[in-house]
């Protein structure tokens, strides 16, 4: 399943539901995208967030988020699968967006989480806006995202 | 033909979307750059480095020859940044 | 931080609380294990366990555990890291192991939970007793774990 | 020197702990082995397949060949199974 959208989300909760939902299968693996304090990547680098805006595209996002777990959903066996990824102006440890994922195979779940994650960041159409003292700056795409979702289309498995 | 513009595409255009009508030889992605550029200097300045450009044709990624055509929405923005 | 117990554990607080702490790192990954209904490693096998009990080997846990936390910290740049795992009765659908990462880059994130649940399958001393029809019989130990846990043996990012 | 068994282990053997003064001759994890499958049926059972036993000495996992002397506590184990 995939929600988009601007409201807060309770990362506990929604992982609470999705255990009780899929609790007889074995394992469940998950990831939190938390809103960065530092400009860009690099933590010592000095500058301080005060907040970011995540532009989105609305109607290719949810079609490009759903066709993500279709694929992940094809390679590997889950049971099920969610994605909550938020837009709109966010603050340092704000929750951006979170992925779960439920297999009765440890390893397919974790596959499956990272690898939404990395398709998620290199395909779906969200744009960050970080705020500074400065003003704002679009965050440019890391070449290390392309290279995480690139290792994804030369073997499904790794 | 709808068009959208995205993250810092939308401030050099100077708007986040535009109907246009473009004339016939304008058939895929690469002749619709090429005549948005001659619009004024905010659509050249958007499209002046296309490695930076990705583009979406009826919300889908696609490249410089897709062919685009009258009642198309087609979306420019810069690679993504989310998650 | 390691926890061994008894007690149930609230998976989701736990991720809330250990975001709220990270909040502003970047990542937190997750797995959760949870208890199978299902006799051995085989779903479509037919025989339903009715509950299981864990046995452990009281302090040798504790110290295995934070071992295998000291040896993540010590591969990954994690910001912390947390593991529960529990111990005595419990029933198919029920919480056994949650493990938590934070980390500024998400692969480390990722990499160092599967770490941490891949070497705590085969070196913490814990022992599932499943309950069946048929009375009690303990689980074997499968391969398919040593081998996940033997490829950090050989290369620490795999 | 202070004995543990777990799981089938500790059924086999029909006991979870003991104390025993092994004789001077027993200096490692092996020698011991050896020693106490003497004691009876139990412990032969148990001590019969070493492939699927684990040794644990001061809470450590031990080889056969780890010394072993008064004073230690010495876990006898299956493969473990948590997670």
């Amino acid at each position: 399943m995939i929600r988009v959208q601007r409201e807060d989300f309770d990362a506990g909760a929604e992982l609470n539901g999705f255990c009780a939902a899929n609790g007889k299968v074995g394992g469940v693996a998950c990831f939190v995208g938390l809103v960065r304090d530092y400009v860009g990547h690099d933590p010592t680098a000095g500058e301080t967030v005060r907040a970011m805006t995540l532009e989105h595209y609305p109607g290719m996002t949810e079609r490009q988020l759903a066709a993500i777990e279709a694929e992940a959903r094809g390679r590997w066996p889950l049971e099920d699968c969610l994605i909550i990824h938020r837009h709109g102006r966010l603050e340092p440890g704000d929750r951006i967006v979170l992925v779960l994922t439920a297999s009765a195979h440890r390893e397919a779940a974790f596959q499956a989480c990272q690898f939404l994650i990395d398709w998620l960041k290199t395909k779906a159409p969200f744009w960050k806006l970080e705020e500074t003292s400065d003003g704002g700056q679009w965050v440019e795409a890391r070449s290390s995202d392309d290279e995480l979702a690139a290792r994804w289309a030369k073997d499904g498995n790794r | 033909m709808k068009l959208l513009y995205f993250a810092w595409l939308r401030s050099k255009v100077g708007m986040g979307e535009e109907t246009v009508a473009p004339p016939a030889e304008v058939r895929d992605v690469s002749s619709l750059i090429a005549w948005l550029k001659e619009r004024g200097p905010g659509h050249a300045a958007a499209f002046a480095d296309l490695s930076v450009v990705r583009v979406a044709v009826n919300q889908d990624y696609a490249g410089l020859d897709h062919p685009v055509r009258a009642g198309d929405e087609v979306a420019f923005f810069p690679p993504v940044t989310g998650g």
